[in-house]
């Protein structure tokens, strides 16, 4: 099986020496082994894809290369020099960089103070200096095209995609030698800027170790890949000669399950609207107005910070609009947050935005996890009863694909796309009607994100109602049978299922207005 | 004419004892005349010496006449009395006391209930036995005098062996809790000598097991009625009820009183209240609501087990009753009455009453019991 | 719910104004102070002379530095219970050893910060290296402080050095109370420090300690030095205290514990850390210490002087986050 | 959160069956409980060596009867740290159960089948006012429950005017002294309050949104956890605790007074943390909290044995708390996980 892993010395396609390169790294974390034998080599000037499902040890190797952790075993060079860290600060000084996939922001610093750390520029008496903190980051930000960035706020007051460009930013700058990106495109909608600045870094002769779950990037940008199954390097390849297949295979061992099939059309159904939104006003909402009906899986497309996080905030009971009217079932409700979501009417069950600060309960099992909302299903009279949860939560994990082992970890201890599995496995064991998706295959691998769309698919089928936001176009191409496009806050067109196509999705997401809606803002 | 400032300034409050103590000066103050004379007021500081600062000084700057006051530490305060000495404020500490020389004591400290209940113990013993030291706070003055009093008796006999040593702060619960853990290392306990909080001893006791030992202890009702008890006695119960009287407090501002009216010249500045001594077959139980006749404990019917009984005093306190003590109520048509002229100067008690002093050689002499059994 | 605006081309500034900055840092305890004093003032006109004014800092000195101290560990994210035990045991090794002279005073002081520093690295050490939690850590260290204190003076006694007792509490020139020059001194200690790389990984570990590592910060350094520092503000509170009691008692830091916490909330500090400061806590510190004269002036039925504290504590605290929403909505 | 092998779970996943990666075995809360029943068995046989006396079923009775108190408050205690806040009102609390438990029922009052409950409730008051100030005021825990406590001591100091009055009420009185299947009463409570305690919060729906609600507030409510509630009973429970332990205490020494549950703050949270909880919420189990407790009680015992000075005594009990705080370690924990693949 691991017929073709290239030698430790590096002999891999299309390779002169390796800037960095690693061999037989092990990393067990108790009892879970996050890394068997991972090898990989990457090239200066040249930017290497490292391609696994979720959980196959991605990460864990990332937090080796920098490190944040120390490997049980294996060894690593750096432009043939032994490269052995005792700190995230070896790793600086080294000039190997990551933006890592949780961002790793100080959220009560500035954003000046976040690109600088750890050492700032100091003035007189030790002291730091705020003025020259400030020059020093606006120079950064202006030095990676994002001007539009202002230094002094704390990190806190940006939006998530800000965040992980400054992120990315940080990573890049401190990069003299080794990048490392940990899904830098988690959460950015568009490619393009990431996509320079990875190029002006490959220029530099910089090694660029590119993680992401969409291929189509990975192809755009990548030129080599290693891949990882099960915490064991599988193979290198030259991207070039390596079909999909050839890589899905490689990553889950087994021919691609399900193929793209086309969208199966669905008659618009006349059914009473589950959610209808009239009139819907917020802080950065103007004037909404769609409805979702039963069987329907509706799209909202939009760069980040459009309202679409309002929006699904207000449907979900969380904020309450300055004006306007949701009905669910026809009849006009005051939401007061998810809980009183999920009991009105059919039901509305919703999946947040970040993972790791709205979504997941480290602590608690992946079962609890995924039961909590309907915990009541899993207690025989007033006592909970370990084998209903368990049963009620492989029931759901079922649906999405999710490996049942991983239902009694710690969901902290999953990798962030079994997580996120978990999280959707939620939202669907609520037995809601309605589902309110915000990014939903955020960080997922392509076979996971294949299963999920099936899961969605096979719910509206029986009847349920889908609002999914997706930072990935295809995705919504894929998934939508209608879709909305957002600018800064309005509804800038309703494309219909026919119509949907990334082109027209950009142009109407850009608050270009198509020729038959009058209102709009032009760009 | 204008009345006098009074302030009655507590550490704390909260256990029977203080509330006691300042009912008396609270009910004394409403007695005529001085209902006429007197404008008191009472403040708590809690057990913070900074605060109980903070208090003297703002009563100084009220322009108080006078402070009758139980202190938190016998040196702590001496700099804020000091300055209210020279703006002319009265200070009467009583109980505890504090080593500043401008300010009266009035306690019953240097009158060595440490030293005489410890003697009384060991008579009972005859001598010899297992005993446990129930003390009061830890790190506190009042408890060390009273302790190193006992000591000083207890050393003498080689055949008394003190086997457990807990502090109780002074409480029944905590010194029934403390007494019960030791006596599971110490079941065969044969006496017991405690400081306030002694009726927990004996709950303890009795909880352990249905036998009790001869102890010492103060004032607390619960206690005193125990001694008197048949029944207690059957079960081994024998000693001397005697320790801290709240009355302190209002023998401390009658005579205050009379300085500040100009009826008494008072030269000593540390006065000594006489320690209280009521072995079991001296208790008497009142049928009224003061101490007639010899009587000196008040029935369950009228007050709870942890009213300390010494708070009412015949010939030094005479206007006052139980209630009074209760409440702080003066009694209907009883006036003030003039206090015994003499009053007994306290010895030198060196870090306690009077700083850089030498105490007497007799320091712990014997004044209520005399050696029954020799070492 | 600012993510609209960022998308925006026009350039956006999020900062807060200048006023809700001063409102939402250590503004709004300033101003309570004021008010209350003047509320004080005009029931107690002594309360203007230099002496009241001395004599009320001189008391407030012991608990101000407590905080600051406390604050330091509350804005890491943290709580330190040892604060009592230090003081304790600095108090009785100053009765049991006074050194007179202003060189027994500096050797004073030295033998304090000494004493604070030792426990801080302590808890440091089982905080930061052994990652204990430290409110258990440091309740164990508060316990065996508290214990040799004990062990080194068994009762209320000794004698502080005349020097430090009358020196320390006195005013220069008649009008300057040392102690506030004291005060004075660790604010301008702070200012530095704040400013410093330890001070601003200070309130990153409390925000985020994660994250604060990934971004190359040495935490387990920081955790340390945190409580080493603390541990110093702790000594010199011990240091005031005994100049202002001039006597040693084995359990003096006992009462300072919780009125600590109750300064660093007053303050502003959120206890869940990354936010707030050692000024504004001092300034909680004093208004606690002042509130104790209003309240008498103002002769509340001394039993229930509690409810009074009480509700002052809750009102300032809503008051104060409610001013700080102010601050981030804008 | 019992941890299943893969081999528990046959091939049932569509995806990755091929990940053969092992998963973890043992609990942290499993581990630490069991580890501070150990401590707790090895200190009472260890006083043996102090004091033959010591270590016998006599001493355990004594130390039963003394830990009932700190392991119903630790309760209290435990379930609001679990939602992440703090309870220091616990002192003013127990006080206020004795003192009305005293002057409301008093002894041999026909009515306390109903008065008690009431002196309960009035307490569970309390807590409300606690848990709304947290909630709705959002004033931190910390603070709103010091505030509450001061208020609340100051309260009774009026009410009472410095003396309380009165006797233990019977049920009080028969709760402590009385004996069931030839133990003591409140060792018997003791074992079922255990029982229930631990049943609560580990089995029972409510008890799984505690530790939602401690472990991340936000993804809890929007995992529909009904997070007003959660936040706010804790408090309530913690103070209905209090007073019933003020209640208990009443019965055991006869009378109230206003310092009465001063003695018990820090404990109860050492409890707690020594169990192996998190100060900061969202893990701990209600057994881990009672070995907690006992280990203090049989510490105090033990300790108060020891024929040394005061102060000896106190640095030796912080010593071995903070020894069994070092033993409770996460890092010893990830240690064993290790061993138990
Ligand atoms: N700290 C940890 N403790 C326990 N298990 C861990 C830890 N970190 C990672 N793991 C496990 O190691 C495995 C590999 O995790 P890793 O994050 O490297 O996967 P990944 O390839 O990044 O997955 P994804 O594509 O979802 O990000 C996962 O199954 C995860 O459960
Ligand atoms: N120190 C730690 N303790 C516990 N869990 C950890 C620790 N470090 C990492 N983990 C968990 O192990 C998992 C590693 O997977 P991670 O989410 O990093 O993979 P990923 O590749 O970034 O996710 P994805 O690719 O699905 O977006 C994470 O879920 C993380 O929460
Ligand atoms: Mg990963
Ligand atoms: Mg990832």
């Amino acid at each position: 099986m691991f017929d073709d892993r290239p030698e430790p010395s590096g002999a891999e396609p299309g390779a002169e020496r390796a800037a960095l390169s690693a061999a037989g790294l092990h990393k067990a974390y108790g009892a879970t082994v996050a890394l068997e034998h991972a090898d990989i080599s990457l090239a200066a000037g040249k930017v290497h894809a490292l391609l696994g499902e979720n959980g196959a040890g991605k990460s864990t190797l990332v937090r080796i290369l920098t490190g944040a952790v120390a490997p049980d075993a294996g060894t690593m060079l750096l432009n043939g020099a032994p490269y052995a860290l005792q700190s995230l600060l070896d790793a600086r000084t080294r000039k190997v960089a990551t933006a890592f996939q949780e961002l790793s922001l100080v959220p009560n610093l500035s954003v000046a103070q976040n690109l600088l750390l750890p050492d700032l520029p100091r003035a007189f008496a030790g002291m730091v200096s705020t003025r020259r903190t400030l020059e020093a980051g606006a120079e950064i930000l202006a030095r990676h095209g994002l001007e539009r960035i202002d230094p002094p706020p704390t990190v806190a007051k940006l939006a998530l995609a800000d965040r992980q460009r400054i992120e990315i930013t940080r990573a890049i700058d401190n990069a003299g030698q080794v990048l490392i990106l940990d899904e830098p495109t988690a959460s950015l909608a568009e490619t393009d800027w990431l996509f320079d600045q990875i190029r002006q870094a490959t220029r530099r002769g910089v090694a660029v170790l590119y993680i992401s779950h969409r291929l189509a990037e990975v192809r755009e940008i990548c030129t080599e890949a290693t891949v990882l199954r099960n915490g064991t390097t599988i193979a290198s390849v030259d991207l070039g000669d390596a079909s999909d297949g050839d890589i899905f295979e490689m990553m889950v061992g087994r021919k691609s399950a399900h193929e793209r099939k086309p969208r199966a059309k669905r008659p618009a159904s006349d059914a009473p609207a589950r959610l209808a939104v009239s009139g819907l006003s917020g802080h950065d909402l103007h004037d909404m107005s769609f409805d979702l009906r039963p069987g329907e899986i509706l799209g909202v497309a939009a760069l980040e910070g459009q309202g679409q996080q309002e929006l699904f905030r207000m449907l979900a009971g969380l904020e309450s609009p300055h004006s306007g009217r949701i009905e669910v079932d026809g009849t006009p409700v005051k939401l007061s947050g998810p809980r009183d979501a999920l009991k009105t009417g059919s039901g509305i069950a919703y999946l947040p935005e970040e993972r790791k600060t709205e979504g997941i309960l480290s602590g608690l099992s992946a079962a609890t996890n995924v039961v909590l909302p309907v915990m009541g299903q899993a207690a025989r009279g007033t006592l909970i009863s370990q084998g209903r949860e368990m049963s009620v939560a492989q029931a759901a994990a079922d649906r999405v694909e999710m490996n049942p082992r991983y239902l009694s970890f710690p969901i902290g201890d999953l990798s962030g796309g079994n997580q996120q599995k978990a999280l959707i496995a939620r939202t669907l064991a609520t037995g809601a009607k309605t589902l309110l998706l915000f990014d939903p295959s955020r960080g997922v691998d392509v076979g996971t994100k294949q299963s999920i769309y099936a899961a969605i698919r096979a719910f509206a089928d029986e009847g349920g109602a889908v609002l999914f936001y997706s930072s990935e176009l295809p995705e919504i191409v894929q998934l939508a049978d209608r879709c909305l496009a957002f600018y800064v806050g309005r509804i800038t067109r309703h494309f219909e299922a026919a119509e949907i196509t990334e082109q027209s999705l950009v142009a109407a997401m850009l608050g270009h207005v198509a020729p038959e809606t009058t209102e709009g803002v032009p760009a | 004419q204008e009345k006098f400032k009074v302030y009655l300034s507590l550490s704390y409050s909260g256990n029977a004892w203080q509330s006691e103590a300042a009912n008396i000066v609270k009910a004394l103050a409403q007695t005529p005349p001085y209902d006429e004379m007197v404008e008191l007021e009472e403040v708590i500081s809690g057990t913070d010496p900074q605060a109980q600062i903070s208090a003297y000084e703002s009563m100084i700057d009220e322009g108080a006449d006078a402070i009758i006051s139980f202190p938190i530490s016998s040196t702590a305060l001496n700099r804020t009395i000091n300055r209210g000495c020279e703006e002319g404020v009265l200070f009467f500490m009583y109980d505890a006391t504090v080593t500043e020389s401008c300010a009266y004591n009035v306690s019953y400290l240097s009158a060595g209930f440490g030293e005489n209940t410890a003697q009384a113990l060991v008579n009972e013993l005859g001598g010899e036995g297992k005993i446990f030291l129930s003390r009061g706070v830890p790190g506190n003055s009042v408890d060390q005098r009273h302790t190193d009093g006992a000591m000083h008796i207890f050393g003498q006999y080689p055949g008394i062996e003190v086997v457990a040593e807990y502090y109780s702060y002074w409480d029944d619960r905590t010194t029934q809790q403390e007494t019960a853990k030791a006596l599971t290392a110490h079941p065969d306990v044969d006496g017991i000598w405690a400081q306030a909080g002694e009726y927990g001893a004996i709950q303890a006791m009795l909880d352990a097991g249905d036998r009790l030992v001869p102890m010492t202890g103060e004032n607390s009702a619960g206690f005193r009625l125990a001694l008197a008890d048949p029944e207690m006695q059957e079960k081994g119960l024998a000693g001397v009820s005697a320790g801290s009287p709240p009355a302190q407090s209002g023998y401390a501002f009658k005579l205050a009183m009379e300085i500040l009216t100009g009826k008494r010249e008072l030269e000593p500045m540390n006065i000594e209240y006489p320690l209280p001594w009521v072995p079991a077959d001296a208790v008497k139980v009142c049928e009224g609501d003061s101490y007639e006749s010899g009587c000196n404990v008040f029935p369950p019917s009228k007050v709870p087990t942890s009213f300390v009984s010494e708070v009412l005093n015949p010939e030094l306190l005479p206007e006052v009753n139980v209630e009074s003590a209760l409440n702080g109520t003066p009694v209907e048509g009883a006036e003030i009455q003039p206090l015994p002229a003499e009053v007994t100067e306290a010895a030198n008690e060196p870090g306690i009453n009077c700083t850089r002093c030498d105490a007497p050689e007799d320091l712990y002499k014997l004044t209520k019991v005399a050696a029954t059994v020799q070492p | 719910m600012t993510d609209a605006q960022l998308q925006h081309p026009t350039f956006h500034d999020s900062r807060p104004g200048l006023a809700t900055r001063f409102l939402t840092g250590a503004g709004l305890i300033v101003m309570v102070y004021v008010l209350l004093y003047v509320l004080y003032a005009v029931q107690q006109p002594k309360a203007l002379t230099s002496y009241s004014i001395a004599a009320l800092i001189n008391n407030t000195a012991p608990l101000a530095l407590a905080a600051a101290g406390q604050a330091i560990i509350v804005i890491s994210r943290g709580f330190d219970l040892s604060v009592a035990g230090v003081i304790s045991i600095c108090n009785v090794v100053l009765a049991v050893y006074p050194l007179e002279g202003p060189g027994g005073a500096a050797v004073s002081v030295l033998i304090c910060l000494a004493i604070g520093a030792a426990v801080g690295v302590v808890n440091g050490y089982l905080v930061a290296v052994l990652k204990l939690q430290s409110i258990a850590a440091t309740l164990a260290t508060m316990i065996i402080c508290q214990g040799i204190a004990l062990v080194i003076l068994k009762a209320p006694g000794g004698w502080v050095a005349e020097w430090i007792s009358y020196e320390m509490t006195d005013r220069l020139w008649g009008v300057i109370p040392v102690s506030g020059l004291v005060l004075g001194l660790v604010l301008v200690i702070w200012m530095v420090l704040r400013r410093s790389p330890f001070g601003i990984s200070l309130y990153a570990i409390g925000a985020d300690e994660s994250s604060a590592a990934l971004s190359g910060i040495n935490t387990t350094r920081v955790r340390l030095l945190a409580h080493v520092v603390a541990g110093c503000a702790y000594g010199l509170a011990g240091f005031m205290l005994s100049a202002q009691t001039a006597t040693g008692n084995p359990s003096s830091g006992t009462p300072l514990l919780m009125l600590t916490f109750a300064a660093v909330a007053l303050g502003g500090t959120s206890l869940s850390g990354g936010r707030g400061g050692v000024f504004a806590t001092m300034m909680g510190a004093a208004t606690l210490t002042l509130l104790q004269k209003v309240l008498f002036s103002a002769g509340i039925a001394s039993f229930y002087t509690g409810m009074f504290q009480g509700a002052v504590l809750i009102l300032a605290v809503v008051f104060s986050a409610f001013l700080v929403r102010l601050g981030d909505r804008k | 959160m019992t941890a299943t092998s893969k081999t528990a779970t046959p091939e049932t996943g569509f995806t990755q069956t091929g990940d053969t990666r092992g998963s973890a075995r043992l609990t942290r809360e499993t581990v630490s409980t069991v580890s501070v029943a150990i401590l707790c068995v090895l200190l009472l046989l260890s006083a043996r060596l102090i004091n033959p006396a010591l270590g016998s079923w006599s001493q355990v009775e004594t130390v039963l009867v003394l830990g009932f108190f700190l392991v119903v408050l630790s309760f209290g205690q435990g379930v609001v740290i679990l939602t992440g806040g703090l309870d220091l009102s616990l002192p003013a609390t127990i006080t206020m159960g004795g003192i009305l438990a005293t002057s409301w029922v008093g002894a041999g009052n026909p009515g306390e089948w109903y008065l008690l409950p009431g002196v309960l409730a009035a307490c569970g008051l309390v807590g409300l006012a606690t848990g709304a100030g947290v909630l709705w005021l959002r004033v931190p825990p910390f603070i709103m429950s010091m505030a509450m406590s001061i208020i609340v001591a100051s309260g009774l100091l009026g009410y009472t005017r410095g003396t309380p009055r009165g006797a233990a009420p019977d049920a009080a009185v028969a709760l402590m002294k009385s004996q069931v299947l030839g133990l003591p009463t409140p060792v018997v409570a003791l074992v079922i309050f255990a029982i229930a305690g631990w049943l609560f919060q580990s089995r029972t729906v409510y008890g799984r949104y505690l530790y939602a609600v401690g472990t991340n507030v936000d993804a809890a409510r929007n995992a529909g956890v009904p997070v007003a509630l959660v936040r706010i009973l804790p408090y309530v429970i913690s103070a209905v605790c209090a007073g019933f332990v003020g209640i208990a205490l009443v019965g055991y020494s006869n009378g109230a007074t206003l310092r009465m549950g001063d003695d018990y703050l820090l404990p109860s949270i050492a409890a707690v943390v020594i169990g192996g909880s998190s100060i900061l919420g969202g893990r701990g189990t209600f057994l881990g909290t009672v070995g907690g407790a006992l280990l203090l009680t049989i510490l105090g015992t033990i300790i108060s044995a020891l024929g040394l000075e005061f102060g000896l005594r106190t640095i030796i009990e912080g010593s071995i708390i903070l020894a069994a705080l070092l033993l409770l370690r996460e890092e010893l924990f990830q240690k064993l996980r290790g061993l138990g693949r």
